[in-house]
């Protein structure tokens, strides 16, 4: 996946500006930067929640800024969301299956789909339960698990460990390894440093919707300007 | 959960014992059974109430002369409300029939439950007296089983008008409005047609939608075309919006003439205020009409119920005289037996002589007298044909200026 | 052009009016989300008020209206918070269930009125009812005029209201974003209230100025919901200033409607342009000022 | 437990069919005909609204178009208005196309507002458009016509219709699809759903049967007007009623909403007089505030005897198996 050059104004804000970066296949990429330096913004153009105000996206060898959210997808690009959009009134099965029936038309077999994610992200015991009734802890598993079952090439993960205890987000940690041993590639947009330093093979540092650094995530954590990024955040 | 679980038992209870219960009238002593289906509730229920309160006017006073008794039974009034809607009309009418047995019906108010309720009396055959529904096609559809008596069909609103306008009014350039109801584009059909025989120009043609609160761009565009007659058809209080609007718009004319309806009622005096002055208008009936015992049910209906009735109560206490008459002639209580009274009726009402005809195309239709009446000194006085005349017509009327 | 004229004054006279009755609509809608179908049995129940204000002790509609806005402002906060507040509470599939429960109330309403007052049609002759004036051919009511001046001066105080003091800077906040206003400190659920009892507050008051014009029954409301909504969508919900701009828009489209296309189909193009800026100008035509 | 549900289905089935043989009366049978209208009509809008999630306050404009493609080639044509029940579905269905393709650019109360616009649009349009639709006056059929036991079972089979297909699209793809769109259309969009697409795929059926029942209509009732065929407080908001009545986003639910509304409304009018629809209106405001989620989907019971949900789950969603 590779964007070129993306722009994105919301009025007189430039939430991303002339960022190009490009992911590997098969890597884990990070994305980091202090609050509203427009991580998540990235995420939306790249599945197209709204089109770049200029710029390209390509996704092997097509361009991807010109079609629809579903059609992204269906392409093999999956997304979770920061702010978690269990669908609620559904139990976790029917949730991970509403994914699953991407790839196919059948209940029976979307069901097997959906079970064997379930099973693969350790929500098995929770199939039958409401989604909006999970822990937070269930539901960004389940975004997860919901993203999976489309059969992504590339994942996109929002904020995956945010709000979680050590624990929990060793076991998230676990998970993301075990996808990328599917042969998916990952984008993670995270806040929390132990899980980038921990899965990230690359890492990219942006604020104010510009690039600051490139590069290991040792060294990015530890560039000057990164740290100049959150402490400026820290005074605010 | 508790609670609810019982709120639910007790709504399907109530919904499969309430059907049963509904049909099941209570059983009491042999009576002759009447069916009266009018608007109680919803936007109509003002003359429903109206024509339900002279019913029982009629009534008792028919009681009182011993004329409910038909061969030992007394004539029972059911009254069924249709909330202004075909459907709970059509269910009034079946359930009246099926399961209360009435011998006949009678009321429907709007167009659109008159035909519901016509159509099912039809198919069910039994003898369907209207009471205010004028819609034409209702006696134009050739039922055997529906008969109209005190309700003119809306085309026909305008005889004496027509007499009245070739002898006084001789219009050059006429401007027709009218509400886009069944009522109302009948009314304006034949209107148009009235005035194409003659040679008369309509110079301004137009509907409208009841309910309006500034029919100013409607009367400014009209004003334009410069009419000498205005004739509107229009529902009570639209009546008065549109006169208190032309006063407004300083908007001439020889002579305003109402299709009947909203022009005649005292709610448009109240509400138009001195602007109703000289207001023209066709008329089934008025108080002051020559027919016995019309100006008697005038005052004794205020004095009762503490309002003026208008001629929709006139039609409805006319109607009962005639249920008790025909129940009266009838040979044996059968619909058949029924309709074969209804066919002879020969009664004088205050609504006039009612006969049900086939004319015209139109059958069971007894003949309306129609008069034209004007508000001159606050007062709806007849003014044509003139040897009913109680007041002499005003024409052509003063200017808005020129009034004091 | 008299004819223009007559119909462009008519229009923005009517277009004060119906954006008094909207700006009712257009606060509860911004703050509560929700689809109020009773809004114009809370309209009615005010010209009932000030219709026995009058009747009762002469006093003018406009001196009536501040009788009404008081029992209306009373009977909202009751309305939502016994009943739509609870509802808000459970949890439901549809959040439009919530418009039924409107529905729901507008059919009490109407029907406790009818029975009180039957369904008579009622009017009152105020000295001014039916006088206009008459300016270079084309006529002004003076109800309506004195009607467009009061609106107007509502629409101000209440602009006033809610940009300058803390309730009224609350209920913005809620009507924003509910939840980021709760974390802040605002008690929603007293302001859902309180909105509620202003929203029908000014529903009266519009009412009350059509009462010297317009006639009443129990079943007049159902002419004002639809006016208010269309009118709320036209100038996007929750703005107070763009309920104005709707209400005028409103009343002018549907005069010229009437003159040039016919009274029959003025309701049409109201509907027709609502339609438009619900697709083109998903924020109102407020949107269109702002840019 | 699978083979008790079809016993049941086939008791039902059976019930259903007997009926109108146990009320012998045609009142009753007139009612028993309102409640099929009725159901078919929720049944039909709980695709869209119930189990898509988008609320449409304008079904009366599908309505009415069946209708008055019956009663249009009755008016022309001269031809019998059962002709109308081939026409007008197809006509809603085409008339849906794009209005859907417009509306469900819109989402939430902005939609239902679209709809409950163009509803409007339909009546007025219909009522002024005189030359072609007879305008006010309405058609009125003047034919004899068949009794009412046929009626029913006509009613009955387009209430089966609709059932079934629902009953087909909820438990396959599209139900859950459907579902996901109304829980939410982001997450939907990105799961990979084209949800303009999928929420086209419930308004079809949906328009598709709302025709059918309005031709239906017109053949029974034989009069339509545009004010009652196309009317925003009597058609479009009183199918939304039934449904929440009955229960959203269940099978059974609007069937024994629409049983609810017109039994009770009924009951009301014959025994409270002008207090009729006072009651009702309290009732309404009842129903709504103790069981918000309507008869079927408040009830477990009710649920797991129709088949609608497991137990455990709350707020009647899916009707899985």
């Amino acid at each position: 996946m590779e964007a070129r050059r993306i722009v994105k104004r919301f009025g007189g804000l430039v939430a991303v500006d002339d960022l190009s970066f490009a992911v590997r296949e098969g890597e884990i990429f990070g994305l980091i930067g202090p609050n509203g330096s427009g991580k998540t913004t990235v995420f939306n153009l790249i599945n197209r929640f709204f089109p770049p105000t200029s710029g390209t996206i390509h996704f092997g060898d097509r361009r991807i800024d010109v079609l629809s959210p579903h059609q992204i997808c269906a392409l093999g690009i999956a997304r979770t969301f920061q702010v978690v959009k269990p669908l609620r009134r559904m139990t976790v099965l029917e949730n991970v299956m509403t994914g699953a029936f991407l790839r196919t038309g059948s209940v029976r077999r979307a069901r097997q789909k959906a079970l064997e994610v379930l099973d693969f992200c350790k929500l098995m015991h929770r199939k039958d339960f409401p989604a909006g009734k999970l822990t937070i802890a269930d539901r960004k598993r389940l975004e997860i698990a919901r993203a999976l079952a489309t059969e992504p090439r590339l994942l996109l993960l929002d904020e995956t460990a945010a709000g979680l205890n050590p624990r929990e987000t060793e076991e998230a940690m676990d998970i993301i390894r075990q996808i990328r041993e599917l042969g998916v590639t990952i984008i993670v947009v995270e806040h929390v440093m132990k899980v980038i330093t921990g899965i990230c093979d690359r890492v990219m540092a942006i604020n104010f919707g510009r690039e600051i650094t490139t590069g290991p995530p040792a060294a990015v954590v530890n560039h000057p300007e990164v740290i100049k990024a959150y402490l400026g955040e820290a005074d605010a | 959960m508790r609670e609810k679980y019982w709120l639910w038992v007790l709504l399907v209870g109530l919904a499969i014992g309430g059907l049963l219960v509904a049909g099941c009238a209570a059983k009491g002593p042999q009576t002759v059974k009447v069916g009266v289906i009018l608007p109680l509730t919803g936007s109509e229920a003002m003359f429903g109430a109206m024509e339900k309160n002279s019913f029982l006017m009629a009534y008792e006073e028919l009681k009182a002369a011993g004329k409910t008794n038909i061969k030992g039974k007394e004539i029972e009034l059911l009254f069924e409300d249709d909330q202004g809607k075909q459907d709970v009309a059509k269910a009034a009418a079946e359930k009246l029939v099926n399961q209360d047995k009435v011998v006949m019906l009678s009321g429907g108010y709007t167009s659109s439950c008159t035909k519901v309720i016509a159509g099912s009396a039809q198919s069910m055959g039994i003898p369907f007296l209207i009471v205010t529904g004028s819609a034409d096609d209702i006696t134009r559809s050739g039922w055997q089983w529906v008969f109209r008596g005190t309700a003119a069909p809306a085309s026909k609103y305008t005889g004496a008008l027509w007499d009245m306008m070739e002898k006084v009014i001789k219009p050059q350039r006429v401007a027709l409005i009218y509400e886009n109801t069944d009522f109302g584009t009948s009314s304006a059909n034949a209107f148009r047609k009235a005035c194409e025989v003659r040679g008369i120009k309509i110079v301004f043609d137009q509907a409208y939608e009841h309910g309006a609160l500034d029919f100013k761009p409607m009367l400014a565009n009209m004003k334009q075309t410069n009419p000498d007659v205005v004739f509107a058809v229009s529902y009570v209080m639209d009546a008065a919006m549109i006169v208190k609007q032309m006063k407004e718009l300083d908007l001439n004319t020889n002579l305003v003439i109402g299709g009947g309806a909203g022009y005649t009622m005292p709610e448009f005096r109240e509400n138009a205020g001195d602007a109703s002055e000289y207001v023209t208008s066709v008329s089934l009936w008025v108080p002051n009409v020559a027919w016995p015992g019309a100006k008697e049910y005038f005052e004794k209906y205020k004095q009762k119920y503490g309002s003026e009735p208008d001629y929709h109560g006139a039609q409805a206490y006319a109607t009962m005289y005639i249920i008790a008459d025909v129940l009266g002639r009838a040979q044996d209580l059968t619909p058949e037996g029924i309709r074969k009274a209804l066919k002879e009726t020969n009664l004088t009402t205050i609504m006039g002589p009612i006969k049900f005809e086939d004319w015209e195309g139109f059958t069971n239709q007894s003949r309306p007298t129609t008069y034209v009446v004007q508000w001159l000194k606050g007062k709806l006085e007849v003014v044509w044909p003139e040897n009913v005349a109680s007041a002499r017509y005003v024409f052509p009327v003063p200017r808005w200026k020129e009034r004091g | 052009m008299a004819l223009l004229g007559q119909t462009v004054i008519c229009g923005l006279l009517l277009g004060g009016m119906y954006a008094l009755i909207a700006i009712g609509m257009t606060l509860i809608m911004g703050v509560m989300k929700i689809i109020n179908l009773a809004h114009g049995s809370l309209v009615m129940v005010g010209m009932y008020v000030t219709y026995v204000c009058y009747r009762a002790w002469g006093l003018d509609p406009y001196l009536g209206m501040l009788v009404a806005m008081p029992v209306l402002f009373l009977l909202g906060c009751v309305i939502q918070h016994f009943l739509i507040n609870r509802l808000l509470e459970v949890e439901s599939v549809l959040p439009e269930n919530q418009v039924l429960l409107t529905v729901g109330i507008s059919l009490v309403l109407t029907e406790v009125i009818r029975f009180i007052f039957k369904s008579d049609y009622r009017s009152i002759a105020t000295p001014y009812t039916g006088e206009a004036l008459l300016v270079g051919g084309m006529s002004i009511s003076i109800a309506m005029a004195v009607g467009f001046v009061i609106a107007m001066v509502f629409t101000y105080l209440l602009h006033l209201f809610l940009t300058r003091t803390d309730l009224g800077r609350a209920i913005r906040a809620t009507a924003q974003d509910r939840e980021a206003a709760q974390y802040m400190g605002v008690d929603a659920r007293r302001v859902t209230v309180i909105t509620f009892g202003l929203g029908s507050a000014l529903a009266a008051a519009g009412g009350s100025l059509l009462l010297p014009l317009f006639y009443l029954w129990p079943d007049i409301g159902h002419l004002f919901t639809a006016k208010a909504f269309i009118i709320t969508i036209l100038g996007g919900m929750g703005s107070t200033t763009g309920a104005l701009l709707g209400g005028l828009t409103l009343g002018v489209a549907e005069s010229l409607g009437a003159t040039y296309i016919g009274m029959g189909y003025k309701d049409v193009v109201g509907l027709v342009i609502f339609l438009l800026v619900l697709l083109f100008l998903p924020h109102g035509l407020r949107s269109l000022v702002r840019r | 437990m699978h083979r008790y549900r079809i016993w049941a289905a086939v008791a039902l089935a059976l019930l259903a069919l007997a009926l109108p043989f146990i009320f012998n009366s045609p009142y009753y049978q007139h009612m028993l005909i309102l409640i099929l209208i009725w159901a078919a009509l929720g049944t039909a809008w709980n695709l869209l609204g119930g189990y898509c999630g988008q609320v449409s306050f304008g079904h009366a404009a599908f309505f009415g178009l069946g209708a008055y493609s019956a009663g249009l080639l009755y008016l022309h044509l001269g031809a019998s208005p059962w002709w109308g029940m081939a026409l007008g579905p197809v006509v809603a269905t085409l008339v849906s196309i794009p209005i859907g393709l417009i509306c469900f650019r819109l989402r939430g109360p902005y939609f239902a507002l679209a709809m409950l616009a163009l509803g409007e649009i339909f009546r007025l349009v219909f009522l002024n458009w005189i030359s072609f639709t007879n305008g006010p006056r309405g058609i009125l059929m003047v034919a004899a016509r068949p009794g009412k036991i046929l009626f029913y079972y006509l009613a009955l089979a387009i209430l089966g219709l609709a059932l079934w297909w629902s009953y087909l699209l909820i438990k396959s793809k599209f139900g859950y699809y459907f579902v996901s769109i109304r829980e939410d259309q982001d997450a939907a969009e990105a799961l990979g759903i084209p949800t303009t697409r999928y929420k086209l795929y419930a308004l079809l059926p949906s328009a598709f049967l709302t025709g059918l029942v309005g031709a239906f209509y017109m053949n029974y009732v034989a009069f339509i007007e545009p004010n009652v065929v196309f009317s925003l407080g009597n058609v479009s908001v009183m199918i939304i009623l039934v449904v929440i009545l009955g229960g959203v986003a269940t099978l059974w639910g609007p069937t024994v909403g629409a049983a609810m509304y017109i039994a009770l409304g009924e009951l009301f009018r014959a025994q409270l007089g002008a207090a009729n629809v006072l009651a009702f209106g309290v009732l309404v405001c009842l129903v709504i505030l103790f069981l918000p989620n309507g008869v079927v989907g408040e009830v477990d019971l009710f649920k797991r005897l129709m088949g609608g949900k497991r137990r455990g789950d709350v707020g009647g969603s899916l009707g899985s198996p």
